[in-house]
């Protein structure tokens, strides 16, 4: 049950699996494989036992309850980033953009070993968990850190490189004993986890209260990169100003702006279509008016009225123009091979037009060499040049 | 001592510049580097110190021959200095170029002055400087030069700028640290040792103005490519990079950390159009060459799509007996273990051409994408991501529209993902007036197996 | 009265409601308007008074006999009440819709608590707090609606619905501050009365939800197409216009600043692929029928590229002699006068496709651009600026691309300008976390004449 | 010489004009036609008498010197925006996408009476001078004044509808008096100009010391909009707190982006083509290789090193492939009809990624209605209905 379903790549769906079941952009949900279950959409139900077995990515076919129509889902496997999409939009969450640029700012790699403060949704720990060494994630609310615990586990990253803990950081800061709460392991004698962070991520209200009790736990013979994300500027004043007073260089900070593009088309409708339309549309009003010509030097009724009257409320329906380039009037669907189309983008109605400011900076501790070791390979090298 | 956070020999890094400059070098143990401009240095001096330190280089009285120095290139005889570590504050500077627009609010301006000004006038306005261009300044070129000469300080020479600077006093306090930005990025002796990352690569190859090469990408587009791939340690990706490996050096990166000894099984397979793939860049990675060849392998599109049968292979060269090969002698024993190479590679190419699925696509390229992503996506694994990265999103759109029309590709997406950058001063803060257009965009889609029912015109999504 | 600057009869105005949205009114003398849920006014009430203020809506004990009041439409008994200035603090409130992210620094919370939270225990943080929903509101929906019958002001409705709260004190003072906004926007009856500009048209119809209608515009593509098209008082210019009158609005009211009385002479054509224009937004416009008549013309593209000449005009109608006209009686006295005005109209056709060069061309429509821009076009004089508008970057690119190999246009731009809000609140600045996608693009050019010599190779652009 | 240049469409180029001679994007210079001079470039020279007399927008064509090709220029009569563009980059200039929202947003119109701080290049001046009805702008730094009153009164616009004033406005605030440095001209015995602005510029370091200076020079009896300009965001905050102490409503702060694209075209090369030139360079290659085989073959020299070290090397020249879809080695134009292209948009390699922040707000000074006055028309409407 607690498989890394995220970070071991998987060929079959098999019983147990955590998967992500695609209904559609907005409606992907996370389903454990039980052959016995099934899952439903208002199209139809996909029982379980029909998805275990097959590679992931399926498509699995149904026909709509009451028509011979076809509903589809897609069946693939939990990546951070498509579990980040699955989550309800209205919990607060770091989203890839973000999330990406500062993994590549911080040089995110096997060798990181980062600090995340708070948890939150467990979105970001989760692209932290997939892609650094170990991930020491800290929340401060009780339930949100027991929800995070619960499904780290289930998730198989508590087994692999993921240690949480509950704690307001800001009060007690980083340093994980024995006795708090905690999925860390102490082993034997052990009454302190040994951190040496080499990045950290502070999503807190006020990351100048947590930055002072980095010192502690962040590696010291390295460069530790820091990066706080804080949505309102004055949080960032605030947070500058304590970065310089505890000595963190290099100060950067920057906004990241995504944005997601639809594929769409648009009719290309020429002049000369539009010109030849309104020919014909001349051309049958010309050919209305001399009939009522013919039929008013006809009658005896002197008072054209009437007659005029149905030509301001439009011509009668045997004579409406039949030139329809467009196919006005019916719903065409974008694409219909029967017209000619333009490829565009369109940009999301609603943008993310804001997230946070991300503030990065970083600290070497120890600014120290070991002369006696840079010594000993110096001489060993021009030993060897020697020879 | 560890590479990948220590400064050692034979290592390749980046080392900042005053003037926000990059320039990438090679540790050779009892060498020096020139900085041009801004110094030169003994490269056994930083050995040992972590990466992200600032050295000073300074100059005792006596002691600035230079020439005596074994160096293999020729050198404009900038004298050889020593080093100490720079205090902190002279890095955190103004990083906005032009900035003479944003006059601050008077209230905050005394907090972030410079050490450098304290004891100079200043007006409160610009209102009583005229504009006197080069004029205003005593000191004459030849003069500086001639301090330069004389091996001063950086921050001597500044000084004596300052105080031959006949309108200094009428320029705001804002005006003059400007002018002392500048003059600093002129004169200043130091720099920034830095681990050279794909990040700083990427950085370091904008710098130089080679952006066309490496497609305009951006490190935000990068970083959301390595994401949206969910590129994994033990991931086998099939990736085309037409930016000279910076796209490999990315996923490298990634994968293994830098880190040589790392365990991790990851392959990544670089699919060319060439005879022979570019991956030039991979020069200055610190990967080791048998790293490299284990994690890294390259093969023409022809090769891919039309992978040789082992028939084929065997008809132009059959392995001996290992005694019988071990026999040969001279030009032939190097030409049969040429001729084995090549039979090996042979070997693997249908190994990773035939029923071989990857975890994941990533290209970058600019071949017509329509053609040519379908055709490789045929190859990866379904629910595993395909990434492409196109400096237009006007080629990436085509893709799309291909891509949703076939049901073998999931709800395919254009995206562009912008960084912009602050000038993070306080009291001053806004985003930078000017920056870099472009970054690309990338398209984002997973691989699926279409249901093998009948399709009918009903379709949830 | 000033109509540009007061509150007149007979005007539409718009008006800005608590939730954030519009509502176009026409203020009809001795009549009411109903607001929905946040009440109802008498017109008489508020006219004479300048543009921009806000009137809240109260009710005497006595007094909230509504149906009594002639008014045109069938309404749902919304009590009429009476109105008084609102003072100005309430207007102020948090422009963010969905803030829930951005904690402020504490420090600088206090200084922009709300009146009503300032006797309000508050927490410092939300860690006690835990998500009861609609549970921890003691007061049911029906109480609450039962207050508003009993017609109390929205302060007294909103101060039971915080007393009634169970974990109110749980919150933090930013959570408290959020809460009571949602529920002012609920509860409270106040309103703006403003001019309707054209941006404030605009802004009517984004909220509306008729952005395809109006090419998914953008007040500052409008802002910035009127400048690019340098539009002016007494300039004659050529326009497509695929928003239902709305950019022929736009033009109007920087060209006439919304005076009937203005004495510019500047001219709009409006050519359309329809038999008839479509300038139906012009209906909220408070120009009058004979201003518009005078200043906007319309015709169709047959007629503008294929104009009537004099004898087929002719041909089908002859004005007869004034006396003779005069004498005409009944029927055929109108259907003269009706046949005379077609003739007029028709010279006047003559007139404006003729050899009449326009001073700007501006355009909005989804027709295939380069097959329709550098047709109209030929009616530009040089020098004069071409400005077109498209929702999609693509169209003007195909636009641009064909106009670039035409020498009659010089140097075709695509432009992109967004405006980006922030929440203004001190102590809690920051963009706006969601906002509208969209607001097309622009391409500008100049008509130029052509030089004419033969044209070689070498060209100094 | 005080022709309004700027607000009267020309059709012909004559004598005396200011013209804007368009060399290139980055090269659009203002020219006065004098018919005696000429307008040099480095292709060549124009003079000014074979441009006076032809209509504005006229490409004027030479022949470049000392050779058979011909050199262009085009000459365009000025507009607030090509102005902008002509204008020294190192200049303070408020660009086109600031300026045209600003304006927008303030409703500028014939209607609009208009306080502009500070004048600085005079860019916006031009803007607002050609679309609203009278523009008073300040300018602190007396050298800019002279400058920009000097400019003003050549482009016609002193006589029109600007008015230009020497002023402090931080310390003196905007009333003109008598004996102020002013374009300002007294009628008889007036004292002090009337302003009655209904639309306020700000574009100063310090908007919050003018601010309160406002409410003396503002129209009393309706909505008067504001604009502050102002680079940092400290600025913005202490503008915020102005602006409510003197009873500014309706607060809006916003960024406005503006963006230019190039309209450019990429190679469409497709895979197949790709394939094949591989095909050619792998035939090549074949034939090579059999051809030194048969070599070998009669050759008594065993070691095959040096026919080996060719083909390391490369195949001779002669074997080169010679399929070449793509042109590659020769520099091909971009859209050269014989390939394939794609339409693609470029962002400028820099762009303005700040200019200022906008601060909007709003302000009735008389909140009142003339009661007498409504009851009045009332009076007459109601009797009207009546009869």
């Amino acid at each position: 049950m607690t498989a890394r379903c995220f970070s071991d790549y998987k060929d079959l769906i098999e019983e147990g699996d955590l998967t992500l079941i695609w209904v559609s952009r907005d409606n992907i949900k996370p389903v454990r494989m039980q052959s016995e279950e099934t899952f439903n959409t208002r199209y139809g139900s996909f029982p379980h036992k029909d998805i275990i077995g097959k590679p992931y990515g399926s498509q699995i076919a149904i026909r709509t309850k009451g028509s011979n129509k076809f509903a589809f889902i897609h069946v693939l496997q939990p990546t951070p980033e498509l579990w980040t999409l699955s989550l309800p939009h209205r919990t607060q969450i770091v989203y890839t953009p973000d999330s990406s640029y500062i993994m590549q700012k911080l040089n995110c790699s096997p060798h990181s070993k980062v600090i995340e403060a708070g948890t939150g949704s467990g979105s970001f720990s989760h692209a932290f968990a997939r892609s650094v060494g170990h991930l020491f994630s800290f929340e401060f609310h009780h339930v949100r850190y027991e929800q995070a615990l619960e499904e780290f586990k289930e998730h198989g990253l508590i087994d692999d490189n993921v240690t949480i803990t509950h704690r307001d950081v800001c009060q007690g800061g980083f340093t994980i004993e024995k006795g708090d709460t905690t999925s860390y392991e102490f082993i034997n004698d052990e009454t302190a986890a040994s951190l040496n962070a080499n990045v950290v991520f502070l999503d807190l209200p006020a990351p100048w209260d947590a930055i002072p009790h980095l010192d502690s736990v962040i590696a010291t013979e390295e460069k530790v990169g820091l990066c706080c994300f804080s949505p309102c500027i004055e949080q960032v004043d605030k947070t500058l100003e304590v970065l310089e007073k505890y000595g963190w260089a290099d100060v950067e900070m920057v906004e990241i702006q995504g944005r997601q593009y639809e594929s769409r088309r648009q009719m290309v409708r020429s002049l000369d279509d539009a010109m030849e339309r309104l020919r014909d549309i001349k051309r049958h009003k010309l050919q209305g008016v001399e009939r009522r010509k013919r039929m008013f030097d006809n009658t005896i009724d002197t008072s054209d009225e009437k007659i005029e009257k149905r030509n301001e409320d439009g011509i009668p329906l045997t004579e409406k123009a039949k030139f329809n380039p467009f196919g006005k009037g019916s719903r065409i669907k974008e694409g219909d091979s029967n017209y000619k189309w333009k490829e565009v983008t369109k940009v999301e109605s609603e943008i993310k037009s804001h997230t946070s400011y991300l503030t990065f900076a970083f600290k070497v501790i120890n600014k120290c060499r070991d002369e006696e070791q840079v010594n000993e390979i110096l001489q060993s090298i021009n030993k060897k040049s020697k020879d | 001592m560890e590479p990948l956070t220590t400064i050692d020999f034979n290592q390749h890094v980046i080392v900042r510049l005053p003037s926000k400059n990059y320039k990438i070098v090679e540790l050779k143990p009892n060498t020096s580097i020139s900085l041009g401009k801004f110094g030169a240095f003994e490269v056994n001096d930083i050995i040992g110190y972590p990466f992200g330190l600032t050295f000073e280089i300074f100059y005792d009285n006596e002691d600035s021959t230079a020439v005596e120095k074994t160096d293999s290139k020729p050198k404009n005889k900038i004298p050889i200095g020593k080093v100490r570590l720079l205090s902190q504050e002279v890095e955190d500077e103004s990083n906005d170029k032009d900035d003479s627009h944003s006059e601050p609010p008077l209230s905050t301006k005394e907090k972030s002055v410079s050490v450098e000004l304290s004891n100079i006038n200043s007006s409160a306005t610009n209102q009583n400087l005229v504009n006197m261009g080069s004029k205003a300044q005593e000191l004459t070129i030849g003069e500086i030069e001639q301090m330069k000469q004389e091996s001063l300080s950086s921050k001597e020479i500044i000084d004596k700028i300052i105080k031959s600077h006949k309108s200094f006093h009428n320029k705001t306090v804002y005006s003059q640290e400007k002018y002392l930005n500048r003059k600093k990025q002129k004169f200043a002796k130091y720099f920034t040792v830095e681990y050279l990352s794909s990040s700083n690569l990427l950085q370091f190859l904008i710098d130089k103005g080679d952006i066309q090469r490496i497609l305009d990408m951006s490190q935000e587009s990068m970083g959301m490519l390595l994401n949206l791939g969910n590129i994994q340690p033990n991931g086998n990706y099939l990736c085309m990079d037409e930016t000279g490996g910076l796209l490999v050096y990315f996923l490298m990166e990634r994968m293994f950390g830098g880190d040589n000894e790392s365990k991790s099984k990851g392959k990544i397979v670089v699919i060319h159009e060439n005879e022979h793939a570019n991956l030039d860049l991979l020069k200055f990675a610190n990967y080791s060459e048998k790293f490299i060849k284990e994690h890294v392998h390259t093969i023409s599109l022809l090769d891919f799509f039309e992978p040789p049968t082992l028939e084929e292979i065997q008809e132009r060269f059959t392995p001996l007996p290992k005694e019988e090969a071990r026999a040969l002698k001279g030009g032939k024993k190097n030409s049969y273990y040429r001729r084995l190479r090549w039979y090996n590679t042979q070997l693997q190419v249908m190994d990773l051409t035939g029923k071989f699925l990857y975890d994941g696509l990533v290209v970058a390229t600019t071949l017509h994408l329509p053609t040519v992503v379908p055709k490789l996506a045929e190859k990866v694994h379904g629910s595993r991501p395909i990434v492409c990265y196109g400096q237009f999103k006007e080629t990436l759109l085509e893709l799309a529209h291909t891509l949703y029309s076939d049901l073998r590709f999931l709800a395919p997406s254009i995206l562009e993902v912008r960084c912009r950058p602050y000038q993070s001063i306080r009291g001053k803060l806004h985003p930078l007036m000017t920056m870099k257009g472009g970054g690309g965009y990338l398209m984002w889609c997973h691989k699926v197996i279409p249901a093998p029912e009948p399709i009918s015109e009903a379709t949830v999504e």
